[in-house]
């Protein structure tokens, strides 16, 4: 339960086991691949971790931590990037931009890092984006999801330091637009954040399903200001404006507390269609346990049951025996990010951020999560994230994901030049 | 010496169901010393409070050499002549003497706005508060914190401030409260004094009948917010009215 | 102390920024500017605290205020940083008029509460007015353009050359509070903190010179806040939430109140204690609530005040 | 339209009356104390997280844990008290608010490394947890019991300030301390209890919120802490009868602005909050 004690000793074992297997000398761990014929990389590869650890969002911050430091802790185990350990170093970028700049300026400037990790908030990432320019180091987005971050900063103000490798708003947007035309809900409305969060993918939604399904209609619309504890009168109004459907973006703890405060005025029984596009999150469905009503569907940027595949699930057996816990999604964005980072380096041979952003633009990735490509144009990793309604399992304490549909990313991710509708879904081919 | 100094007509304020003035008539002529006497609660410092402008009457009229004050704000009537000190120790504890001083100086000469100049630099106004603090016998003192003066120095510097002003009439409450007898013939010399000089008029507020009968040459007695007796000290001792009411409780001697 | 000797702790202390300026790494300067503008604010928001005694809750709303304005300013009207700079403090003094017109009516506990209360309606209205402000998001790539005079131009875009546009408004400003503080303004200030009847009866308009005080405190928090804007290239409506507004009432309070230097000290305890406390926890509240109670408890004229008196007490005894 | 307005009133209602438990504590220590705690909120977060802990880890009933977690925390509040805030009640108010400020900082962190940063979902109330159907739609049962209990508060309070001798003597203290000093009264043991017992009622409003709010996170006593101020401020800063309304009008404000003025939300609340404050100082429903 001490997130500090913790992490100075998982560092220490780390330290062990990467001590021994350097004990047992290069006939063992030979050096093979690429880098083994170019050992231009001098020194360990420093990576500077930010994500928030304090207030009531400190929760994200640790299931940060236990994908990054469990991938450090692997990688260095392997034998390191192109031969050198990683060194990392995490902060508490709390919510504030100032500090979020602060941290990547402490990384670059001070601690030496050569690349950067993180960034929760979405107006972080907005603030954050400008100065990487200026500092030259690449930027690993493992969390913010706004999509102003790879269509304008990378994409049109050609910030090429920054990547993402979650998915962005057009997953909880776009793609649940692509779920709703398929269920018979004509009327829809929103109890989402007051705030640029909310306001994006609602818009979103009702962009891309007013495409899909001419004739649906949005009745009501019910904003939360960041911090609302008391989602009662919000559940109000849309309970008045009697729509089929129910689309919340509302988030984290938020979003338990309003479920909780829903399920008590009975909306689940009068509408029938939710759609919670961050409900997958760990958090949410630890904390909502029995309390989650079945069929609600819920998605988010990895879900530890999806992909199905045997790498996956020893990824996740893996985590849950390190951890004690099933990996949240950040979990898997900042675990991945440690191997696209080693993967980037050692191909291009450098730690140096030019090489690396070349090796990353189009870069494939098998992680947990499945197949990622980093679209060249702006830097947005594609990957497949499923939504599903949520059952009930008697393997876990907690709902889970059921019926799972796939719509693929290429489908529903906005394309460049994102601009006019031809950049948006549908797409004709 | 035509028209009075200060005029009081038909001035009225009530507490609830107290009254501490009603329907008072009052005018005050320059360079005559008054003092206001009257029982607890007789409505004496209701008075002065409602004069310099810290209460607001109920009805009634205040003129200040000519001029209707009833509803000026307390900074603008200081700024005419209409000053005052207080019963209880009221001065700026933290700041030097010198300094006390200095604030009305500066509001009096509009020097007090400066954003950039310094204090030190206004000569004028360095002078003033020499020659205030000569007066008051505290020119010793004039770098030390107020708070370092003994009870009866702070009073002192009280009246100092309160004649830094550059009043035309001063309201002096209880200015001897609190002193022992060598600081309190210290300022009362002062007052006899600076009035002789003529440029400020004095009233005072004191319970201390010696001091009254001695210093005043018109006293005038409150009473309920009444005004029972007005006139020279020797008619308000003979007025059976205000010793009835007054001055047989207390100066029986 | 002796004149002569604050003479030459300020042209050393000058000395030393320049230095910093000229021969310290990326991020030490970045730090450093981040300390000078927390001063700028501190010494500001002093005026009002420290001097006439009066507890400002939502400072940060004129902070926001300047920001907002140099960075709407460098977006839709012209990108010359001192004309956005001036339009910020302009934009933030104008703020601090209005809010200051009703919240000078009160003191203490009320005055505190009421500038809390201005303070949130500012963040609401930064937070709610998406089409000007970015919501949440904020504004940002905000640019640094070059100071244009005339024929000359001078680039301020490195961080290097950006310090020394910081360290001149810092040095103006602590220049300006510094003559404020001995000017008759600054003395009918003092008077107000200690006795506002008095000096009401000394002659002088107390409301009026309150709201002066807010007003200029205002004005600095927006210059503050505006050169903020140009370090970190970006602005979001938290600038104006309450808990930006007890930065200055930390930083005044840990070095000082009523010294004219404790704003400053404050300042480099106050950024420098959370960047090293950084480096060794993950609890840097813990620590930082730890330390704020020592200096409570063990120096409560700030450490600059309680420094000063121990070395007057020693020089006394010695 | 009746069914929402009668749902809006009612969320109002328990609203208003689950902030009046947090800011009845905050009232009382500023009327007698003349301290503004902001550490106010940590007693409520720490009520909360105990209460949480002894239904979870100690198996005990609800009302058990509603009972043990506030009693804990006046614990606390009696150690902040007495060593730490008693000496600075001579000191200016900002070096008060400094003080409860940073005990703000270390209680979030210590709950933090204590119970763990991620927030926690809370259990249901047994006998509480169910619905029943008001005007056709379903209102929780729990909420029915804040609205009950947040008069019960207020009651008991008033019987103890007017009724009892202690009572008395706090309402004494309150409006003259150097006074009930000099009749006898042990200020600083009377300063000791009013503030253990302010901690006790905001961990009690902590405790009650497990099932009310569904969530414990580090930090959710900075959220609450604010609009108690808000509710302090628009009673008149010391009053008990204005908090208790004035929570009331900002639970019915939030709920009401929510559904008819939804872009204004806090505005309002501010708004209000500074009318008063210019108009009518003493508070909204003081007698002048």
């Amino acid at each position: 339960m001490d997130g500090q004690g913790m992490k100075r000793r998982d560092f220490i074992k780390a330290g062990l086991l990467t001590a021994a297997a350097s004990a047992l000398g290069p006939g063992v761990m030979k050096p093979v691949g690429l880098w083994a014929a170019t050992p231009s990389i001098k020194g360990p590869v420093k990576v500077g971790y930010q994500a928030v650890l304090s207030g009531t969002l400190a929760g994200y911050g640790e299931f940060h931590k236990m994908g990054a430091v469990m991938a450090v802790e692997e990688i260095n185990a392997a034998g390191g990037i192109a031969g050198q350990k990683i060194e990392m170093e995490i902060r508490d970028s709390t919510l504030a931009a100032p500090t979020a700049i602060q941290n990547v300026r402490y990384f670059v400037d001070s601690w030496g890092a050569d690349l950067l990790a993180g960034v929760d908030s979405s107006g972080q990432a907005l603030a954050v984006a400008p100065v990487m320019g200026q500092l030259d180091r690449v930027l690993m987005v493992t969390h913010a999801a706004t999509e102003k971050l790879t269509e304008e900063e990378v994409f049109k103000k050609g910030v090429r330091q920054v990547f993402r490798i979650c998915t962005p708003t057009y997953q909880d947007g776009n793609a649940a637009a692509f779920v709703a035309k398929d269920l018979p809900a004509m009327s829809w409305a929103t109890i989402n954040p007051k705030y640029e969060y909310g306001f994006t993918t609602w818009n979103m939604f009702k962009e891309t399903l007013g495409k899909l399904k001419p004739g649906v209609q949005f009745t009501a619309e019910s904003w939360a200001p960041f911090g609302t504890t008391d989602f009662r009168p919000h559940i109000n109004t849309i309970m008045d404006a009697k729509p089929e459907g129910l689309y919340s973006v509302v988030w984290a703890g938020e979003l338990i507390t309003m479920m909780k405060q829903a399920k008590q005025a009975g909306l689940f029984e009068k509408i029938k269609h939710v759609m919670l596009p961050v409900g997958a999150a760990m958090d949410v469905l630890e904390g909502l346990g029995a309390e989650m009503p079945d069929n609600i569907w819920i998605s988010g940027r990895y879900f530890f049951l999806y992909p199905d595949t045997p790498q996956n699930k020893d990824w996740v057996a893996r985590f849950k025996k390190r951890w004690n816990h099933y990996p949240a999604y950040v979990s898997e964005t900042a675990y991945s990010t440690m191997f696209a980072f080693k993967k980037a380096i050692e191909a291009a041979g450098s730690k140096e951020t030019g090489p690396v952003i070349k090796a990353l633009e189009g870069m494939e990735l098998d992680g947990p999560a499945g197949k990622r490509v980093f679209r060249k144009e702006d830097h947005q990793a594609m990957y497949d994230v499923p939504w599903g309604l949520t059952v009930s399992s008697p393997n876990y304490p907690f709902k889970i994901m059921g019926k799972q549909i796939v719509i693929p990313a290429k489908e529903f991710f906005n394309r460049p030049p994102f601009e006019g509708d031809a950049s948006k879904p549908p797409f004709k081919s | 010496m035509t028209a009075p100094l200060l005029e009081v007509r038909d001035l009225s304020k009530a507490f609830g169901n107290v009254v501490t003035a009603n329907n008072l008539n009052l005018s005050l002529t320059a360079g005559v010393l008054t003092s206001i006497i009257g029982p607890n609660g007789a409505g004496k410092s209701t008075l002065i409070n409602i004069l310099t402008g810290f209460i607001p009457p109920d009805s009634g009229r205040i003129i200040f050499q000519s001029q209707d004050i009833t509803y000026e704000p307390i900074y603008r009537r200081v700024r005419l002549g209409l000053c005052r000190s207080f019963q209880v120790v009221n001065v700026f504890t933290g700041l030097t003497l010198f300094e006390n001083i200095s604030i009305p100086i500066l509001a009096a000469h509009r020097r007090a706005n400066g954003l950039f100049s310094t204090v030190s630099g206004e000569k004028a106004v360095r002078e003033e508060a020499h020659r205030i603090l000569q007066r008051i016998g505290l020119q010793e003192q004039g770098d030390l914190p107020a708070s370092a003066l003994s009870h009866g120095d702070q009073r002192v510097l009280e009246v100092g401030i309160a004649l830094a002003a550059r009043p035309k009439l001063l309201f002096l409450d209880e200015p001897t409260a609190g002193m022992n007898p060598v600081e309190r013939i210290k300022i009362l010399e002062n007052i006899r004094q600076l009035s002789q000089e003529g440029e400020v008029t004095f009233v005072i507020v004191e319970h201390d009948m010696d001091i009254v009968f001695s210093l005043s040459e018109r006293v005038i007695v409150l009473h309920r917010g009444d005004v029972i007796g007005d006139g020279p000290p020797e008619q308000i001792k003979a007025d059976p009215h205000v010793r009835e009411v007054y001055l047989g409780e207390e100066v029986v001697a | 102390m002796n004149r002569s000797w604050t003479y030459i702790l300020a042209a050393l202390g000058i000395a030393v920024l320049i230095g910093i300026g000229l021969f310290s790494s990326r991020f030490i300067l970045y730090l450093t500017m981040r300390v000078m503008i927390l001063s700028i604010f501190a010494m500001g928001y002093n005026i009002l605290f420290g001097r006439t005694g009066l507890l400002s809750f939502g400072h940060a709303a004129f902070y926001a205020t300047g920001a907002y304005g140099v960075a709407l300013c460098t977006i839709h009207v012209h990108s010359h940083p001192v004309l956005a700079v001036v339009a910020g403090v302009i934009a933030a003094a104008v703020m601090a008029l209005i809010i200051g017109f009703f919240c000078v009516r009160h003191t203490e506990i009320y005055f505190a509460m009421l500038t809390l209360a201005f303070g949130m309606m500012v963040f609401s209205l930064m937070w709610n007015v998406r089409g000007i402000t970015g919501g949440d998001d904020g504004l940002s790539g905000i640019i640094r353009a070059p100071i244009s005079l005339g024929l000359i131009s001078i680039p301020i875009m490195k961080d290097s050359q950006y310090y020394f546009f910081v360290l001149m408004f810092f040095v103006v400003s602590v220049l300006l509070i510094h003559r404020i503080g001995r000017s008759p303004f600054g003395l009918v200030l003092a008077s107000i903190r200690e006795n506002h009847v008095r000096t009401e009866f000394a002659g002088l308009p107390v409301k009026r010179y309150r709201l002066a005080a807010f007003v200029i405190s205002g004005a600095f928090a927006g210059l503050a806040g505006g050169l903020a804007v140009f370090l970190e290239s970006n602005v979001t409506p938290f600038a104006a939430h309450w808990s930006r507004s007890a930065d200055p009432v930390l930083v005044s309070l840990m070095g000082g109140l009523q010294t004219f230097s404790g704003p400053l000290v404050g300042s480099v305890l106050f950024v420098v204690l959370r960047e090293l406390i950084e480096r060794f926890t993950h609890n840097w509240m813990l620590w930082f609530g730890l330390i704020l109670l020592a200096i409570i408890m063990g120096f409560r004229g700030g450490i600059v005040g309680s420094t000063a008196a121990l070395l007057k007490r020693s020089s006394e005894q010695g | 339209m009746v069914q929402s307005l009668v749902h809006v009133c009612l969320a109002g209602i328990s609203a208003g009356m689950f902030i009046w438990l947090v800011a009845s504590g905050l009232t009382l220590i500023f009327g007698v104390l003349r301290v503004l705690n902001f550490a106010h909120g940590s007693f409520y977060m720490l009520g909360a997280y105990l209460c949480y802990t002894f239904l979870r880890f100690a198996g005990v009933d609800f009302w058990l844990g509603v009972l043990l977690g506030p009693l804990v925390v006046c614990v606390v509040g009696y150690f902040m008290e007495r060593f730490l805030l008693r000496h600075v009640y001579p000191l200016e108010l900002p070096y008060q608010l400094l003080l409860t400020f940073a005990m703000v900082l270390i209680f979030d962190e210590l709950v933090k490394m204590i119970w763990g940063a991620g927030s926690i979902g809370s259990p249901t109330v047994p006998g509480l947890s169910g619905s029943v159907s008001i005007a056709g739609r379903d209102f929780p049962v729990y909420n029915l019991f804040i609205i009950a209990v947040g008069p019960l508060v207020a009651l008991g309070l008033w019987a103890m300030l007017e009724k009892m001798w202690w009572g008395r003597i706090i309402r004494a203290a309150a409006s003259d301390r150097e006074m009930a000093a000099a009749i006898g009264v042990k200020v600083p043991a009377l300063y000791t209890g009013v503030f253990v017992f302010g901690a006790w009622l905001s961990a009690l409003g902590g405790a009650l919120a497990v099932p009310y709010v569904g969530l414990l996170t580090t930090g959710m006593g900075e959220a609450i802490i604010i609009e108690a101020f808000v509710v302090v401020v628009i009673g008149g800063l010391g009053s008990l009868k204005g908090a208790f309304l004035g929570a009331l009008v900002i639970g019915l404000l939030t709920s009401f602005g929510t559904r008819f003025i939804p872009t204004l939300d806090m505005f309002l609340t501010f708004i209000l909050m500074a009318a008063v404050l210019l108009w009518r100082p003493q508070g909204f429903f003081a007698e002048s």
